[in-house]
């Protein structure tokens, strides 16, 4: 249950020749660097928009930017026209250009390749070489959010010399386009890349940026603190005071796009009653959530789409902290001496603390919450399966756009393991996600996210906690660093003393 | 202790008895050789006697023992107790019948278990072979610690609370419990100091009487032997080179080993000091004995045939087996 | 057996030897005395726990420490008193004037260095040889004691060795230096009789070479008659009787003497039963009050459970410790005959 | 020996088989499925059938462990299903760090606690003694990621004398070998103790003093070599230890090792690579274990090489 | 009959039964009070137990009671040793948190007790090829990580603290297994064994009435070890998110949360560090001490 995967927003280089390694101590290591393969954000945090490069970039705000293709258009409903950039060069000297973009789609889409992420292209049909510069997407139905999957991770243009050399080795030795250049990777230790001299556009200030693996919290600091590393972005919240008042270490802080919530089964007694849901949802005091566990980091969230992302609508109200509301809603739905229920959720301390809080919280009304905690791997299978009752989880959002949120979390055929862990089921809002899918209106679209946000407000299968942010710490020898809201490490400008 | 010879009962027959404990080795664990401890031997016990074994350590006599009480399971050969044989009986008649069959260690630190009373040790042997009623029991301990000269207050003492002395007598009393008819004697008295010794040979010898008991005595000590014993068995690396009566053995003994353990054993008396035969070198190994006669290697009179035919046991006078080339 | 000893070389006094535990004090040596002349062999027997191992270790100043501690008495070796010797002293001492062979040949030599290398390293430290000359000196030691293939065996560690051959590797040890004095802590009992009529007899052989006085210490009656000069015997702690071999057979004084030959399975006779000695050695933290043997002696008078007879020389070469040779005993014939020996 | 060293290294095959099959099983019992984990969030349903039959996760389980056994046999431990690199592989880039890392640890162990145990046991009930015991307890019984977040924070960064994390220099073993070996050493060291507190009252060393010996001789020559003895195997044990106990270690300071590999991948349910961790970690464990039994045998050679 | 006489005067006059037991325990705690680290071993371990036992009437506060508007409060009158993360009071916790840690510890080792003792009896006493496949059996449990064991059955039957208990129980089977192994092999070859065999005792009176009580003492001594060990164990697993379930006091749990407040609010992870380390301390050293105490070789 973390959050999710890519974004996009773009590395254009930069002047100004600094120098240095800048090395990141993270979590974990990465899994494979075939873009096609990735579904982690560590293993993408090493290539997007470092070694590879996408057709368009995320700017801070989520806006599509030219990056690889320079200007687009929609021709019809299912036609996209792309103008690519010229005179760039693949990592491996090969040429950029239409044929290298089909290549990467068709790649992706080969049932052969079994690539993870087919699925979210889907509703490509083909992709067309219209000339050198030149490539037409022909989707199936209309898709209005295709720009948002074309800038995240996913999106990523492999260079097709390695595509057809050796397909199978790509996770190994990524090539792209990219102001870096993949250099080595130690397994489970760390992955270094270089500045890319080739580089067609601002070229990176530093010399190259080593990725550790250091899996404890504490050491990351401690390494930050001596100077060992410089960057980490995976940061306890309940350190930030003491970084803030440090001065070996800066705090970064960035609003993500990804929403904390707790989700009914609603498959379940007595979860199948909306009262009941309401009646746990007025007797959550979110506030105190985020001041005690979350120490302010991230900010009380209304709907489970976050303010970020495309589609959210500020006038959704959420559910007040009511206790008294809370006790009528429950007596409504005839339960009089007491509920039971287990709270499953994955063992990550903050959502452990959660769990934690939401119990004692719930012991007011005398709902008595027994937790659950599961190791990652089997709360994700519980999870999928429709085991739990009521769990704690998130959902990040890989592309900034509605859909992501809205067709995982509440669309009948993403029920389970595709992100629905509510098993929410309203044919009402599954047309409303349909109909915006296909709206090519932007504000249209808007128009219906906020009308299906409203109904799943008042169904609540989900009790909407915290918008994320996200946070990094670095030494203070680093500037120039920012993580875009898909928390991907930004270094555009980063220069290390 | 004059024996009737005329019609003497065979209580127990051993017949070509042989024992051999694997030696496991090579790559797979397998077995690679044997320790021949016991090899071939036979001989038996007349109702109401006592036969003795002696021999240098390691010469298999507690082996000889133990595998008549089936404590470890003998190679081959047979056993008869009272017409039976023991070898062949299933594991329950086994325990049955070990009624009859009794032991007695040499250990006495070793021989009782350190977390039972004297009466939980009596009781329960009694209670095992159901020799008497539950009720009886008590009566029946304080019976038994009688016989072997301890007060009924015993019962309620444990084993480190008594002498080396005293503990061989619970052991004693242990054995009887169960009324047995022959009692295996394993070094009993080797670790006593001689003045504890001798009253627990007194006590054995009266018990034999009382109670028409057959003992297998064990001993390395030529003493004790001759005075416990109606026969003695010399044995010399698995194998009997002598058995007979007990005067014929220590006045005519005839086997040059058993001449030669006579020898060594020093006596208090100018009187009977013999000239003494120092036999040279150790015992050899009986996982590899010499051919022929075992005992050639040390035998100051080893002739050739020595070093190649194993000599048999042969009567070499009225109750008196030699198995000698010399001799025969 | 008859040898002329006239130079004392080893003069116990009264020598005390106790141990301070948690049951009690333990008398384990209580004023004993004893003299041994240059070439003499000394018996010691008595029964398990009587002492004799603890006198030994005394005469070495070995006594484990705490709980054993000695408190009183001299041990006069070649008129000094090695009481009052440091520790320094001591060391130059043992294993070279005086030596030992232990109980136990099985567990008294260490089992991670070799036999020569062990014998060796006594050589090389009080006769300040060489590594090489001490190792040929430690295999004629061995070849000496009549170990087959001497150069072969000195490499051998002692679990390669059979255990009357670990004994005579002790045996080697002990002689190596030539000492004055050699101390045998029963060094037969754990052989098999065979082996022991070997090692005697190869102790007696050395003795007679090389000079050397022997302390022999044994339970075995028989050894002794066989292999001592004079003998002591220990009961509780203390000497009852200290007298010549021979005289010690033929004519033992005191009860428990004579109690103990009674006691021995003879070889020589028929007996349908033996003559005991009733009841068992007194615990060492609860000694009677007189003389420790009163409690099981058949002629015990209430002066015996009083107070302990002094050492009573009766003859040139016997002492007795007992009220019956005094002069305070009024004599009773009709006992000592009954238990007198037949 | 020869015969001993083939006989146990053959021994060890049903024991790995063993070892295989129980990985296997547990493996199987554990909820969460490898393909929905890959497959990442919001994958369909369809995406993560095509990866189980990609990585045939589809098949009948005997099929699978039988499939599994065939391939090891013939030295292939397969593929990660995590990241399709072999097994083995990424077994053999850990495998050096472990080794290290175990070895500066008994390093640590045994040179800090046998002279710890031999001060502690040549000067019985002394000061020195009891506050070298007090310590060895405390070394057992603290946590080990307390000590090395301690060790830390102390040496790195208020000192900077050594680096926080990582695996490579001399300076990087320090901490992470003082961190793992400090509760071996409390144990060794309190073993030593009582050992030559034990070969102090046999017999040849009263041999020893009756030679006249100097007492650190006796100690020293003749009494350390036989005190050994039980110490080799609890230090045997400990290096047994450390190669599942340095998980958390390895965590603390970001050393690459084999243990955070299998827990790693126990938490990916990469079952291909949890069974060739947890097989390779076992054949180090036997081989450890021969190993001390032949230094037992060296040192105690009483011992029948039965 | 002349022996009969012979050992009235000898005998040592006869207390009553009773006293006979109570003199065994006093030579025992006579020997153990010797030792005085052993005792102060002894007298942790006691208090500890007294704590869990206590907890309810002791505990000054709720230990459960979240109060975030107090959080991280250093060691005060109010809370004597400061709050946790969530406010709650740590002092409560670790007196609740005993509860935990010690069943921890006596479940853990009472389950590889059993399966451990039962083993070694069955292989000690029969041998042979019983033994080789018990013995080749621990071995793989032995071969194999504990902490894998321990992370891949929590992994498969959910963490709670009796699978803890379980894992921590299933790793210290083998060392049970092979001491009682050890020292069934060297009781079966006593006299006493021999001696009831021949009176056709069963092979069930043999393991379970004469083996087994006399090879109490090293099981005893390894019991209070491994005791550490488990709260060891369970403390580390807890570190890896498997341990007790959340807000269940068990102090590795406790200990472990505290070290993202090490700089900033260390007692957090003090207190609970102290409880374990003191715990462990005090069985370790009772459990030397039982080890001298049951040692005949040890008069001292
Ligand atoms: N269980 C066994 N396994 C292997 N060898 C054995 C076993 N029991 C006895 N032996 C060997 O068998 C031989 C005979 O042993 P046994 O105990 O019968 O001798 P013994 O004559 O009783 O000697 P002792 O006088 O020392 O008691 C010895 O070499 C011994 O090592
Ligand atoms: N370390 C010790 N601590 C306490 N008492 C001891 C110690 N060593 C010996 N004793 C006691 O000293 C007494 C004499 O022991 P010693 O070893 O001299 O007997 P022994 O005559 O050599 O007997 P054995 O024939 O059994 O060798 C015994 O009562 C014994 O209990
Ligand atoms: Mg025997
Ligand atoms: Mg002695």
């Amino acid at each position: 249950g973390c959050t999710s995967d890519q974004t996009s927003s773009s590395a254009t280089g930069t002047k100004a020749k600094a120098g240095g390694t800048l090395v990141v101590a993270r979590l974990s290591d990465a899994t494979t660097l075939d873009p096609h393969f990735i579904t982690d954000i560590p293993s993408a945090n090493v290539v997007y928009e470092k070694v590879y490069e996408t057709l368009v970039e995320p700017d801070k705000n989520m806006e599509p930017k030219p990056l690889l293709a320079t200007e687009w258009k929609q021709i019809d409903n299912v036609t996209w026209e792309f103008k690519l950039r010229k005179g760039v060069k693949f990592q491996d000297g090969s040429p950029f250009n239409a044929d290298a973009v089909k290549t990467n789609f068709d790649r992706v889409l080969d049932p052969k390749t079994a690539s993870p992420q087919a699925g979210k292209f889907e509703m490509i049909k083909e992709v067309k070489v219209v000339d050198d510069s030149t490539v037409q997407f022909i989707l199936k139905y209309p898709y209005a959010p295709l720009l948002s999957i074309l800038m995240s991770n996913e999106g990523d243009i492999i260079s097709p010399k390695s595509i057809k050399e050796n397909s199978d080795k790509i996770g190994r030795n990524p090539v792209g386009t990219g102001p870096y250049v993949f250099k080595s990777w130690k397994s489970g230790e760390e992955i270094k890349i270089e500045k890319n001299k080739d580089y067609w556009g601002n070229k990176p200030k530093i010399d190259g940026v080593v990725f550790k693996v250091v899996p404890e919290d504490a050491t990351r600091l401690a390494m930050i603190e001596t100077g060992e590393a410089h960057v980490t972005d995976q940061v306890p919240v309940t350190e930030i005071d003491r970084i803030e008042a440090s001065d070996t270490m800066d705090l970064y802080r960035t609003d993500g796009l990804a929403v904390e919530y707790l989700s009914f089964n609603t498959k379940k007694k007595p979860f199948n009653d909306v009262r009941v849901r309401q009646a746990i949802a007025h007797a959550i005091e979110v506030d105190s959530i985020i001041k005690g566990v979350y120490n302010d980091v991230g900010t009380k969230a209304n709907s489970t789409m976050s303010p970020k992302v495309f589609g959210y609508d500020p006038n959704i109200k959420g559910y007040n902290y009511d206790i008294n509301e809370s006790k009528k809603l429950l007596k409504e739905a005839g339960i009089k001496d007491g509920l039971s229920f287990t709270l499953t959720t994955s063992d990550r301390k903050e959502r452990i603390n959660m769990a934690e809080v939401i119990q004692s919280q719930l012991k007011g009304i005398g709902i008595n919450v027994k937790i659950q905690v599961l190791e990652y791997g089997a709360y994700i299978d519980a999870i999928a399966k429709g085991q739990h009752q009521v769990s704690i989880g998130g959902w990040g959002n890989a592309t900034g756009d509605g859909d992501y949120n809205q067709f995982n979390l509440f669309d009948s055929k993403s029920q389970g393991a595709a992100g629905n862990s509510s098993f929410y089921s309203n044919p009402e809002v599954d047309k409303l996600i349909e109909s915006a899918r296909q709206e090519a209106d932007s504000e249209k679209r808007k128009e219906l996210y906020a009308q299906a946000q409203e109904i799943e407000n008042k169904d609540v299968p989900y009790v909407p906690i915290r918008n994320y942010e996200h946070l990094a710490v670095t030494g203070s020898s680093v500037k120039g660093l920012w993580l875009n809201p898909a928390s991907y490490l930004m270094l555009d400008d980063v220069t290390v003393k | 202790m004059a024996l009737q010879l005329v019609d003497k009962k065979i209580l127990l027959n051993v017949d070509h008895l042989k024992q051999y404990f694997p030696i496991k080795g090579g790559i797979l664990g397998r077995t690679v050789n044997h320790v021949k401890a016991v090899d071939d031997i036979s001989f038996h016990i007349y109702e109401g006697e006592t036969l003795s074994i002696v021999g240098e350590s390691g010469c298999g006599k507690s082996t000889t023992g133990r595998a008549i009480l089936r404590l470890d399971e003998p190679t081959s050969g047979s056993i008869h107790f009272k017409e039976k044989d023991l070898l062949s009986l299933g594991k329950k008649e086994m325990r049955k019948i070990r009624k009859d069959l009794q032991v007695i260690f040499q250990d006495p630190f070793a021989s009782l278990n350190p977390r039972q009373t004297i009466g939980q040790i009596l009781g329960e042997a009694l209670a095992i072979q159901n020799v008497v009623p539950k009720e009886e029991r008590k009566a029946r301990i304080e019976e038994l610690l009688g016989h072997v000269g301890l007060r009924p207050e015993a019962m309620e003492r444990y084993p480190h609370e008594f002498s080396g002395g005293q503990r061989q007598r619970v052991g004693i009393a242990r054995a009887l419990a169960v009324d047995p008819k022959l009692i295996i004697c394993d070094e009993a008295v080797s670790a006593l100091d001689v003045s504890i010794q001798a009253q627990v040979l007194n006590l054995l010898k009266s018990l034999q009487k009382k109670f028409s008991l057959t003992f297998l005595f064990i001993s390395h000590d030529l003493g004790v032997v001759r005075h416990i014993s109606d026969r003695v068995m010399v044995m010399y690396l698995g194998k009997i080179v002598e058995i007979a009566d007990k005067k014929s053995i220590f006045e005519n003994p005839q086997h040059p080993y058993t001449r030669a353990l006579l020898s060594a054993i020093p006596v208090p008396n100018p009187v009977h000091q013999r000239e003494r035969i120092i036999l040279t070198g150790d015992v050899p190994s009986p996982i590899n004995p010499p051919s022929g006669c075992r005992f050639h290697t040390r035998c100051p009179f080893a002739i050739d045939i020595c070093k190649t035919k194993a000599p048999e046991l042969k009567l070499s006078e009225q109750n008196h087996q030699v198995a000698c080339h010399i001799i025969n | 057996m008859k040898k002329q000893f006239d130079e004392t070389i080893l003069e116990v006094k009264n020598l005390q030897t106790y141990f301070y535990t948690d049951e009690g004090i333990s008398k384990a040596v209580n004023g004993i005395s004893f003299k041994l002349k240059k070439g003499e062999t000394l018996g010691i027997v008595g029964e398990s726990g009587s002492g004799k191992s603890i006198t030994s270790l005394s005469l070495l100043g070995l006594i484990p420490s705490p709980p054993g501690k000695i408190t009183g008495g001299s041990i006069l070796f070649k008129g000094e008193d090695l009481l009052a010797k440091t520790e320094k002293q001591m060391r130059s001492i043992r294993g070279n004037e005086i030596s030992m062979i232990f109980q136990e040949p099985m567990t008294s030599l260490n089992p991670v260095y070799s036999a020569g290398e062990q014998i060796a390293e006594a050589i090389r430290l009080h006769q300040k040889l060489g590594k090489k000359e001490a190792w040929e000196k430690a295999v004629e030691m061995l070849r000496l004691v009549g170990i087959p293939s001497p150069e072969k065996r000195a490499k051998q560690e002692p679990h390669e060795l059979s255990g009357g051959m670990r004994q005579r590797v002790m045996i080697a040890m002990a002689l190596a230096c030539h000492p004055e004095v050699l101390i045998a802590d029963e060094p037969t009992t754990a052989l098999d009789v065979t082996i022991q009529a070997q090692i005697l007899e190869l102790i007696k052989s050395l003795q007679k070479d090389l000079g050397t006085a022997v302390i022999l210490i044994t339970h075995d009656l028989g050894v002794v008659y066989e292999t001592c000069d004079r003998v002591a015997v220990m009961y509780a702690g203390r000497i009852v009787e200290y007298t010549s071999a021979k005289e010690l057979y033929n004519n033992p004084k005191h009860p428990y003497t004579i109690g103990l030959l009674n006691s021995l399975p003879r070889l020589d006779m028929d007996q349908d039963e033996l003559t005991t000695i009733p009841g068992t050695v007194p615990s060492p933290f609860n000694m009677p009050k007189g003389c420790s043997f009163a409690p099981r002696c058949a002629h015990a008078k209430p002066m015996c459970h009083e107070s302990v007879p002094d050492l009573l020389t009766l003859d040139k070469n016997t002492e007795v410790s007992c009220w019956m040779y005094t002069s305070q005993w009024e004599t009773d014939h009709t006992i000592i005959e009954k238990v007198g020996i037949e | 020996m020869f015969l001993f060293i083939v006989r146990r290294i053959i021994q060890t095959i049903p024991v790995l088989l063993g070892v295989s099959l129980v990985v296997f099983l547990i493996m199987q019992m554990v909820p969460g499925d490898p393909a929905t984990l890959l497959a990442g969030e919001g994958a369909t349903k369809q995406t993560i059938e095509m990866i189980r039959h990609q990585l045939g996760l589809d098949r009948p389980v005997i099929i699978q462990y039988f499939d599994y056994v065939v391939h090891v046999l013939q030295g292939d431990f397969g593929e990660s299903l995590r990241n399709n690199r072999p097994v083995l592989d990424e077994i053999m880039i850990r495998l050096p760090i472990t080794i290290e890392l175990a070895l500066a640890s008994i390093f640590i162990t045994v040179v800090l606690g046998m002279l710890a145990g031999i001060i502690s046991a040549t000067k019985q009930y002394s000061a020195a003694d009891i506050t070298i015991m007090i310590v060895a307890l405390l070394g057992i019984s603290l946590p080990s990621f307390w000590f090395g977040l301690m060790l830390i924070y102390f040496f790195s960064v208020n000192l900077h004398i050594f680096p926080v994390a990582g695996w490579g220099t001399f300076k990087h073993m320090v901490l992470p070998a003082l961190t793992l070996g400090a509760g071996g050493a409390a144990i060794v060291a309190r073993m030593t103790r009582s050992s030559m507190l034990e070969v102090v009252r046999q017999d040849y060393m009263r041999t020893a003093r009756a030679k006249g010996l100097k007492e650190h001789v006796i100690i020293y020559k003749h009494g350390l070599k036989n005190a050994l003895i039980p110490v080799i195997t609890v230090v045997g044990l400990q290096f047994g230890a450390l190669l599942g106990g340095t998980v958390l270690t390895e965590s603390v300071f970001a050393i690459n090792g084999l243990g955070r590999l299998i827990v790693d991948a126990i938490r990916t349910r990469d079952l291909p690579m949890v069974q060739g961790g947890v097989l390779i970690a076992s054949v180090i464990f036997v081989f450890m274990n021969l190993a001390v039994d032949i230094l037992y045998r060296y040192f105690n050679k009483r011992v029948d090489l039965n | 009959m002349k022996t009969e006489i012979v050992l009235n005067n000898n005998e040592i006059k006869l207390e009553k039964k009773e006293s006979q037991k109570l003199k065994r325990w006093k030579v025992f705690y006579k020997k153990f009070k010797k030792n005085k680290l052993a005792l102060v071993g002894g007298y942790i371990v006691l208090f500890y137990i007294l704590v869990a036992f206590l907890a309810p009437l002791i505990s000054p506060k709720d230990p459960f009671a979240i109060d975030l508007m107090h959080k991280l409060q250093p060691p005060s009158l109010e809370h004597w040793m400061g709050t946790d993360d969530k406010g709650r009071d740590i002092l409560s916790r670790i007196i609740y948190g005993s509860r935990l840690s010690i069943s921890v510890g006596f479940v853990s080792v009472l389950f590889g007790a059993i399966f451990g003792i039962t083993l070694g009896l069955i292989a000690g006493y029969y041998g042979k090829w019983v033994d080789t496949i018990i013995m080749r059996v621990v071995d793989i449990l032995l071969a194999f990580p504990g902490i894998l064991l321990a992370l891949a059955i929590i992994s498969a039957l959910g963490p709670s603290l009796i699978n803890v208990m379980v894992a921590v129980g299933i790793f210290s089977i083998p060392t049970f297994a092979r001491i009682v192994r050890g020292s069934t092999l060297s009781v079966r070859k006593l006299e006493y064994i021999d001696a009831i065999r021949a009176l056709g005792a069963t092979d069930s009176t043999i393991i379970f009435k004469h083996i087994f009580p006399n090879i109490l003492s090293p099981i005893i001594v390894q019991a209070t070890l491994k005791l550490a060990t488990a709260i060891l164990s369970a403390a580390g697993l807890s570190y890896l998110g498997l341990g007790a379930q959340p807000p269940s006091p068990e102090w590795g749990a406790m200990l472990s949360s505290g070290r993202d407040y090490l700089f900033t609010a260390p007692h957090i992870a003090l207190f609970p560090g102290i409880a374990i380390s003191t715990l462990v301390l005090g069985f370790n050293i009772f459990g030397d001490g039982l080890r001298d105490a049951l040692d005949p070789r040890m008069k001292k």
